[in-house]
């Protein structure tokens, strides 16, 4: 039976419980409810309120608590009930997790799991993207799976990883995607990205639901008689150039697409590091398509507008083909 | 669009202060439950409403009773579960239905939907979804007040789990040492989402938190409105005698789930059942009667009277246009 | 008498607090103490503490506070006293603050005074450059003078501004910096890049106390026959995309500099902003001089190793160059 | 580089359990305020010390009243005056110099400075700037210890100011919401910077905060270290009870500015000379002189000890190489 996204991170979260006592989890409403998505459904019935912890509204302490634990040897998995919140934990996670191994060689074996992206009409406080925040923090580590398969195995590789991670987890993909996973368990590497569609014409460069819309564009543009290349970053930091690099250099052109608006996103990170390595390979500009610099509408209408879209990759890349 | 229709209350032969001011309740008390009632359990379910639902069914004593008593000068922070609020404010009808079924006519103009809505013409500021952060903005309005000499109360509201919040700490903590005119208003329903107080504060009540301030802090029955009236005229009075911040915690159960998407299987049924008898509009309702305040017939037509303002209101947001994709970019910063 | 780019500030938040009663300040130690680096030293004396309101340690209400008297029509200007203290107010900022107006039309005409940047041996938490952070929130406006003439006239715009204005004051400058202001008023445009040097060979873009490194830089690199144009941003954001890429039209060689740590930072959003638009017009790659992706380490060694310098700056210009 | 100079306490022929326990706190006091003479008055004059200096002058009673019952389980989260707590979990007096100048050797390798450090095999966790931080963290540390059934005790150090701080009381919530063993200590030395405490909270006392979390709060004269040290027996045993978290409020003074660069100008006078005459060190001095605990010349000793102590981990510490600019990108991560 095909596992969703969401039951794809439930699962990778179960096995990391069985496997290894001191993995926790900690967030509001987690236990008795299942968390606001379900993700955790179940679990406090399984493990117990030991391992399962209600906390009070309370982001900052929710991240503070999960790093002192992990100063004793635990690895919290705390959940941010919408991405939205982390501001609220803002500081503990850049000043206090962020920096403690460089700063006095404290590790921090941390998850925080943060649903976030738009598609859901949840307004401007529950649709944001704020992996952005979290990239230009040295310390950390940020995931953004679009597959129910990476979902689990980077969950599982960010349980088990002995520095922070954010990972942030696509609300409109938690019951859009399913897949067959394999039987017996894997893991998928934290810092590498994935060639998802192989292509010499073109590459698209994408990451959480952004990876889909991508897809289904190299499928028409494919129709157009246009070999895209799409590549799933997977991570976001440490970011794998290398692999948007070594996919560039084979196409020579690049759109790079993600939900998160244009100013400050990740395309323009990795604008400047194609072109600082790979500029001579470069047949046109390093295009992006991105939400626009607006908050998140509410609006069906106004939402459709803001989100990037088959139609708006289409539009892009047919005009960098032609470049 | 032609205006959008307003709530007029209707003029009431009860004589007296007390008669008279029940009327008013129980007009707003039971105009919030039948607007909530109609986004929840028509528009919702009919999908003329695409995101998320929260309603303040059986808290509706709390907004009332203390908004009545709000001055022009005075700014509203209402928090999710306070409709009445808005309406207590002059907020049109028609407006806010248009906000939640993300129409270019709700004050939002489809930007925002359900409670995430404020007009400063009308001294009501809108919430953000993080809990407690129109804390330190109330005690920021208050601070303008006093700067400005004008007369004015910030009135803060919040429920039972935003205290948990840094945000309320810090903004409480700065209103106090302020000395500032805000008044606090704690809707205790019981629960956060699914968390029972005992998980979210090992204080008994809220009002527990009050010394920690130095602020004056009373409990009060949240589902008898005019004990909620009563409360909040004697802590205005302080305040705006200059004696600073004071809270009033209201105890009160929300009667539904955390929004239109949660069964609140987690809640006893028992408890449901005790709250459900004492709601705080049967209870004035019965109160108006035996006291001869009103009569069977009378208040009915009060309600038919609101229910067809609904339809109205209604059938003007439904007519109100989608907003025009074409103004997305807009209002991102001051258009010059 | 010189200025020093401290006392410019200063001189013009006391400008603007006598011409406009509806503007005072608040924040930690600002009234009878005048700041931690003096800033408003005076200004409890002058204005009285009605308008200059000593705070509690709480970012986030001071925040809050700001935001909130904004709405009856004063003009807050909240001092954070370290900018790292920046991310213990960040809810209120970037959801707040940033998005009152697009969300229901509420002006927030607040300022956040906040002393950045590093050169002066104060560790992780005490030299930050946190800009980025808000230069991708759409509502916020954020700037970053390096010349005292700009610090004055950028303060007394952001007072006067009707968004919510970040102001990330340098602390290397404060004392560092002097030049002599023009003794009538006047303010400088938020939102405009300024050309402070003229040159053809090569474009260098810097803000904040890089411009001066890139002054430096180009001097020498005047010695060497080169002619470097020196693009100070002045605003971050909304971002004068038109005067950098005018400059990289007419140089065809873009160095884009800053203190910042580089994944995430703003020569991404440049780098990407000019291959867009002008990509036909590079000769070369887009190069970024940065700190390196760690947090600020506190003895002078790895500082100076740390911090972007003259050196590093004219080992990336002469390559460029060369290229 | 060899092993850093680690501070020795001198055994002492004072016999019975309170002349131990005093020579004990006198050792500590005064190491403490002879480490941070030496750092504020010589060293960062001497331009050996690059960044600020704060220092706990007066305050010294805190930390070692506290520090002196954790048992090795326990973990302890100092504030930046809380210097003490470092020796007394052994961390060599050597290695504290380095990290104050920068060197290799200090437990940041140079790149943090002041109090800015930790150990965990010593169980002792570094603050970082943004007060009141290590609040939550200390939870965390509290939940992990029964999590994994150890006994021990989180001491979470802060200072008045800091209880302002949003994280101060979303800590203290979570810790007694879920009554974890933490110790909370607050030094309450009346300013905050600049600030003085009537500007930082309306209540009069820190400890007025603790019935807000429904948690025992004790007020303790911060400047006599056998009270702070009976105080902090008596909600030890308590916590470790398993009554859940404790707040100890100990009333002190800071004899110095905010930071070796603040002359202070903002506190009374007055207020240093009525404190100068409170100072925990002679105050103890005095008391086991005459309780015929100690002699002059016996005190003497112990003090040129110190002093010698000192020398030796200074030029220990001068000879730390600077860090390798090299090392400049190591351990932002695990290295593989
Ligand atoms: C900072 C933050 N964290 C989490 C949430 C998600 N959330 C929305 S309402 C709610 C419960 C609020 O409880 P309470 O304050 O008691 O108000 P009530 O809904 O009971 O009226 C939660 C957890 C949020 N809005 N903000
Ligand atoms: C969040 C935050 N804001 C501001 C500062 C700057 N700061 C450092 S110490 C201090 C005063 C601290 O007062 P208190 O907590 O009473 O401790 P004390 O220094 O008196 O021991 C301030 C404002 C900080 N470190 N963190
Ligand atoms: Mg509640
Ligand atoms: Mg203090």
């Amino acid at each position: 039976m095909p596992t969703t996204y969401l039951e794809a991170i439930r699962e990778g979260l179960w096995e990391e419980m069985e496997r290894d006592p001191n993995v926790f989890l900690l967030g509001e409403d987690i236990g008795v409810y299942g968390g606001a998505f379900k993700v955790t459904a179940g679990f406090i019935e399984h493990f117990g309120e030991r391992r399962v912890v209600d906390t009070p509204i309370s982001e900052g302490a929710i991240v503070g608590a999960a790093i002192g634990a992990s100063f004793l040897g635990l690895r919290p998995v705390a959940e941010m009930q919408f991405a939205d919140f982390i501001s609220c934990g803002f500081d503990q996670i850049v000043n206090f997790a962020a920096k403690c191994r460089y700063r006095w060689g404290a590790a921090v074996p941390m998850v925080i799991r943060a649903p976030s992206g738009g598609g859901i009409h949840g307004g401007p406080f529950h649709s944001q993207n704020p992996e952005m925040w979290f990239v230009r923090v040295p310390g950390l580590k940020v995931v953004a799976p679009a597959t129910a398969y990476d979902a689990k195995g980077l969950i599982k590789s960010a349980v088990r990883d002995n520095d922070p991670v954010l990972f942030f987890e696509h609300k409109g993909l938690y019951r859009r995607i399913r897949e067959e996973l394999p039987g017996e368990e894997y893991t998928v590497p934290i810092g590498k990205a994935k060639v998802v569609r192989e292509g010499r014409d073109l590459t698209i460069v994408a990451y959480g639901a952004m990876v889909w819309t991508a897809l289904e564009a190299a499928e028409k543009l494919a129709e157009e008689g246009v070999q895209a290349e799409v590549v799933d970053l997977r991570t976001l930091l440490p970011l794998d150039r290398e692999t948007v690099i070594e996919s560039v250099r084979k196409t020579s052109k690049v759109l790079l697409v993600h939900e998160d608006t244009r100013t400050g996103g990740m395309a323009g990170e990795l604008a400047a590091s194609i072109t600082e390595s790979v500029f001579e390979y470069l047949d046109g500009p390093v295009v992006r398509v991105t939400a626009p610099d607006t908050p998140v509408p509410y609006s069906p209408p106004l939402e459709e507008a803001f989100l990037p879209n088959v139609e708006k990759v289409l539009e892009k890349a047919r005009w960098l083909r032609r470049y | 669009m032609s205006a959008a229709p307003v709530s007029t209350l209707p003029s009431t032969s009860a004589s007296g202060e007390p008669a008279e001011l029940a009327h008013k309740c129980l007009y707003y008390m039971t105009l919030m439950r039948e607007v909530e009632d109609r986004i929840e359990r028509k528009l919702y379910r009919q999908g003329k409403i695409v995101g998320g639902v929260y309603v303040g069914r059986g808290q509706e004593a709390i907004p009332v009773g203390t908004a009545l008593l709000a001055e022009p000068d005075d700014v509203l922070l209402p928090s999710h579960r306070d409709m009445a609020v808005m309406f207590i404010r002059g907020m049109p009808l028609g407006r806010v239905f248009a906000q939640y079924m993300g129409r270019a006519d709700g004050p939002t103009r489809g930007r925002e939907g359900n409670m995430h809505m404020g007009d400063l013409k009308l001294n009501l500021v809108s919430i953000i979804s993080a809990l407690a952060a129109t804390v330190p903005v109330a005690a920021g309005v208050a601070l303008a007040m006093r700067y400005l000499g004008k007369p004015g109360v910030a009135f803060s509201y919040f429920g039972d789990g935003a205290t948990s919040r840094g945000d309320w700490h810090e903004g409480v903590n700065f209103a106090t040492v302020q000395k500032l005119p805000v008044l606090f208003i704690c809707n205790n329903n019981q629960y956060a989402y699914s968390t029972p107080l005992s998980a979210q504060m090992a204080c008994a009540n809220v009002a527990d938190r009050g010394p920690a301030y130095s602020m004056p802090a009373e409990i009060v029955d949240g589902n008898d409105v005019l004990a909620v009236h009563a409360a909040t005229r004697r802590a205005l009075e302080q305040v705006r005698a200059g004696g600073g911040p004071y809270l009033l915690e209201c105890k009160t159960f929300r009667m539904t789930g955390h929004s239109a998407h949660d069964a609140a299987h987690y809640v006893p049924k028992e408890l449901f059942e005790e709250w459900e008898r004492m709601d705080p509009i049967a209870r004035l309702r019965s109160k108006m009667l035996a006291n001869g305040w009103a009569d069977e017939a009378g208040l009915e037509r009060v309600r038919a009277g609101i229910l067809r303002e609904i339809d109205e209101a209604v059938e003007w947001a439904d007519r109100s246009p989608y907003p025009d994709p074409a103004t997305l970019l807009d209002d991102v910063y001051e258009q010059s």
